[in-house]
């Protein structure tokens, strides 16, 4: 079996399980709408709330990526599917890539939909000169965060303290993306007269983060979900 | 779920299908078609050899110095209490559990260096299934048979091997009773064309014609090449599917008949 | 029966009731004589700086402190990449990461609380959004969690696999954020009149100062390498003898049946 | 001078962190050493 076919295999299975389990759509988009409104009540003067809109998406999408990463593992470790797979020789490559790939994808629904509860809860507005600039954000941002959070997912998956451990792995590594994703949006968006042209610096930033933890996932999750 | 009209349709298809499935089965057994993989090349080479193994969980000597000798087509029945080292002895061969003193082969790999090569070959079915609560049974076996590209033939044959390609094809595996589950990990196993069967308690939660059915599928699996190990409290009903007994104590090997 | 008396272990004479050898305590003793040398010249005899008086005096420990983190954790990553790529896979690299990490992360806490005491008097606040400043805290956090992934359990060659991949990616992860807060901090343009670490231009006895307290640090950092080492080898070597003691007593378990 | 007191406090904290590591680390190294027999001593 090719490479390619694995991962596309094993990224159908994890997104034809969210069909049929509904987890996702049923109980972690709600919470990530409840958090951009929780951030309402925090910040509740709404000229400040449309300033801050963008860095308010990318924190309710990181909250969001450590519940989403521990409920993509935990389909496989209820019943020892991640063992059996290491057992049936499955190239952990693939297995990465797979899941990853399913990741990214429930994670782009996810930030788009926290994206449009920012425009209609914080009054950010849309111009049309920076769509081009936001959607690149998002594509690159999301390969980053779901590289990131499919390796430190494996890592933590087998073990008891994972979901203390999850957090305290993964939001220090992340810390350029929520830099990098919030200040293109706020350039594509153009909050407090940021010009579109000064995100693609920062596209460029999360473009080589995706590909460092991608390249650095791939090798890395082998050794790391070995028993 | 399907229209009423649509479930008695389905049901009745069903049924015919399991007629048929039953009939092929009589009649492969007749001609002695082989329904899984030629075993390899024949020769009654040793499949399984473990030389004083030692290995460790969580720094407890699970198996604490095991020699054991398998060849192909046999079954061989492990005996012993709970903590005995059963489990750790099939996940040692499986390739899961690393080795820490002594050496062993499993299908000709060494197991401290070709782990790897062991795991594509071998199915394990321990204590968990391996499977999707939320996926159904036929995409359960589906999905393990592709890992290892297998036609849907292929993979409609595994199901009716382990009589589930009836209505339980379309269950979701998190509504199924243990012991279907069972079935539908062996099911996983053998679309996974694999060589080396190691199989811990798996009479555990089936009723007495699963049991029947179960054995069967063993027996069969054997004759067509396949080596089974099984890991097993229940004496007397193991027992006679077995073709040896061995007796594991405190991580070692005890006597063997 | 006899197995059982028999005391498992034979006592052997453990002398040196301690990690330290003449090495040690040679080093240890111009360790602290250095250290004196720094705290006289540091607090005494140099003079104060043109620009920010006496706060120049916290740079000869806080510059050293930072050079010893950074030196720690380019160590760990060093025994991390040994112990993966190397042929052997030796446990020995893997201990001299961990016990270079723990160091580092003792030594990253005093840089920053030095850090903030030193910009409280320079830039008037205790904490500043600047560029080196946000990436230390950031790896203070990320060889946290390397530390509570080195205590995630499982054999030694498990922890030392997992640990090196951590180990390697949070040496991944320095560039990227160093870069990210550096791009962060270059819109809001408030010049750094004074950057934490030796950019300030030093002279004859300021130099020297900071050099006995850099020279000082390394050796510190020798010694506390050398003794926790030891400490860890010991540890694993209390686990593998914990190991052939369960191993005995299991064999012991098996033939008094 | 009201300096002087974060300057001493500045080597204050680093020499007591210093001091804390290394008393931890003999402390540790002493107890683990009392157990293990001299032969399995790598460095003596």
């Amino acid at each position: 079996m090719k490479r390619r076919q694995i991962i596309q295999l094993i990224a159908a299975k994890d997104l034809r399980i969210e069909r049929h389990s509904r987890v996702v759509a049923n109980q972690i988009l709600p919470f990530a709408g409840v958090t951009m409104v929780m951030f309402g009540f925090a910040l509740d003067s709404s000229d400040v709330l449309e300033r801050v809109a963008p860095g308010l998406v990318w924190l309710a999408t990181l909250f969001s990526l450590l519940v989403l990463v521990q409920r993509t593992f935990a389909i496989e470790t209820d019943d020892g599917a991640l063992d059996a797979l290491r057992v049936a020789g499955v190239d952990p490559v693939a297995i990465f890539w797979g899941k990853a790939l399913a990741l990214a994808v429930q994670l782009a629904v996810l930030e788009v939909v926290l994206l449009g509860a920012a425009l209609v809860l914080y009054g950010a507005e849309m111009h049309v000169g920076g769509v081009l600039l936001l959607v690149t954000t998002l594509v690159a941002a999301t390969c980053g965060l779901a590289a990131v959070g499919t390796l430190y997912g494996g890592l933590a998956a087998g073990f008891k303290g994972r979901e203390t451990l999850l957090p305290l792995l993964v939001f220090p590594v992340v810390a350029p993306v929520l830099i990098g994703a919030t200040r293109a949006v706020e350039s594509a968006l153009g909050t407090a007269g940021a010009a579109v042209s000064e995100g693609w610096p920062w596209v460029g930033l999360l473009a080589v983060f995706a590909v460092a933890f991608g390249v650095g996932g791939s090798l890395a999750f082998g050794p790391l979900v070995d028993e | 779920m399907p229209a009423h009209g649509t479930r008695i349709r389905s049901l009745a298809l069903g049924g015919i299908r399991h007629v048929f499935s039953v009939a092929a089965e009589r009649f492969g057994e007749l001609c002695d078609v082989r329904l899984l993989p030629p075993a390899m090349d024949g020769n009654p080479r040793t499949v399984i050899e473990l030389d004083d193994a030692v290995a460790v969980l969580g720094g407890f000597p699970a198996l604490a110095g095991a020699t054991l000798a398998v060849g192909a087509g046999e079954i061989v029945l492990l005996r012993g209490p709970n903590g005995a080292g059963k489990t750790s002895l099939l996940r040692l061969c499986a390739g899961l559990l690393p080795i820490v003193r002594g050496s062993g082969r499993v299908l000709g790999f060494d197991l401290a260096t070709e782990r790897d090569a062991i795991r594509p070959r071998v199915g394990l079915l321990g204590h968990s299934n391996g499977l999707y609560a939320d996926l159904t049974v036929a995409e359960n076996v589906g999905f393990w048979g592709s890992t290892v590209g297998a036609t849907t033939g292929e993979i409609r044959a595994a199901l009716e091997r382990l009589g589930l390609a009836g209505r339980l094809a379309d269950v979701r595996v998190r509504t199924l009773s243990a012991g279907q589950r069972r079935r539908t990990a062996l099911a996983c196993v053998v679309a996974r064309r694999a060589e080396l069967w190691l199989l811990d308690e798996p009479h555990a939660g089936l009723d007495a014609d699963g049991r029947d059915e179960l054995d069967a599928v063993l027996r069969q699996a054997a004759a067509s090449g396949a080596t089974i190990v099984v890991a097993s409290h229940e004496l007397e009903r193991a027992g006679s599917l077995a073709t040896r007994t061995v007796d594991v104590v405190a991580g070692q090997i005890a006597e063997q008949q | 029966m006899t197995m059982i008396d028999q005391d498992p272990l034979p006592p052997r004479a453990s002398t040196s009731g301690t990690t330290a050898t003449r090495a040690t305590r040679l080093l240890g003793l111009a360790t602290i004589m250095s250290m004196a040398w720094l705290v006289a010249f540091g607090l005494g005899f140099s003079p104060a700086d043109r620009d920010q008086e006496e706060a120049v005096r916290i740079l000869y420990v806080h510059v050293p402190t930072i050079w010893i983190a950074y030196l720690a954790f380019v160590v760990t990553a060093l025994g991390s990449a040994i112990y993966l790529f190397g042929r052997n896979h030796s446990l020995g690299f893997d201990r001299l990461a961990g016990a270079s990490a723990e160091i580092g992360v003792a030594f990253v806490a005093a840089t920053l609380v030095v850090g903030s005491l030193w910009g409280r008097l320079t830039w008037g606040v205790f904490w500043r959004w600047d560029a080196r400043l946000t990436t230390t805290a950031l790896l203070f956090v990320s060889y946290i969690g390397y530390v509570a992934v080195r205590r995630l359990g499982g054999s030694h060659h498990q922890r030392a696999r997992r640990s090196a991949v951590i180990g390697l990616l949070a040496v991944l992860e320095i560039p990227l954020v160093h870069w990210s807060v550096r791009l962060w901090r270059s819109l809001h343009q408030e010049a750094t009149v004074l950057d934490p670490g030796g950019d300030i231009d030093m002279d004859g006895l300021m130099l020297f100062s900071l050099f006995v307290g850099v020279v000082s640090f390394t050796l510190l950092y020798v010694w506390l390498l050398m003794h926790r080492t030891r400490s860890m080898a010991m540890e694993d070597l209390l686990d593998e003898q914990g190991l052939d003691v369960a191993l005995e007593a299991r064999r012991a378990e098996a033939s008094g049946r | 001078m009201e300096d002087a007191g974060f300057i001493v406090g500045s080597y204050v904290v680093t020499f007591a962190m210093v001091a804390l590591v290394a008393w931890r680390f003999v402390r540790h190294g002493r107890r683990l050493a009392k157990q293990v027999p001299d032969d399995e001593k790598y460095w003596l």
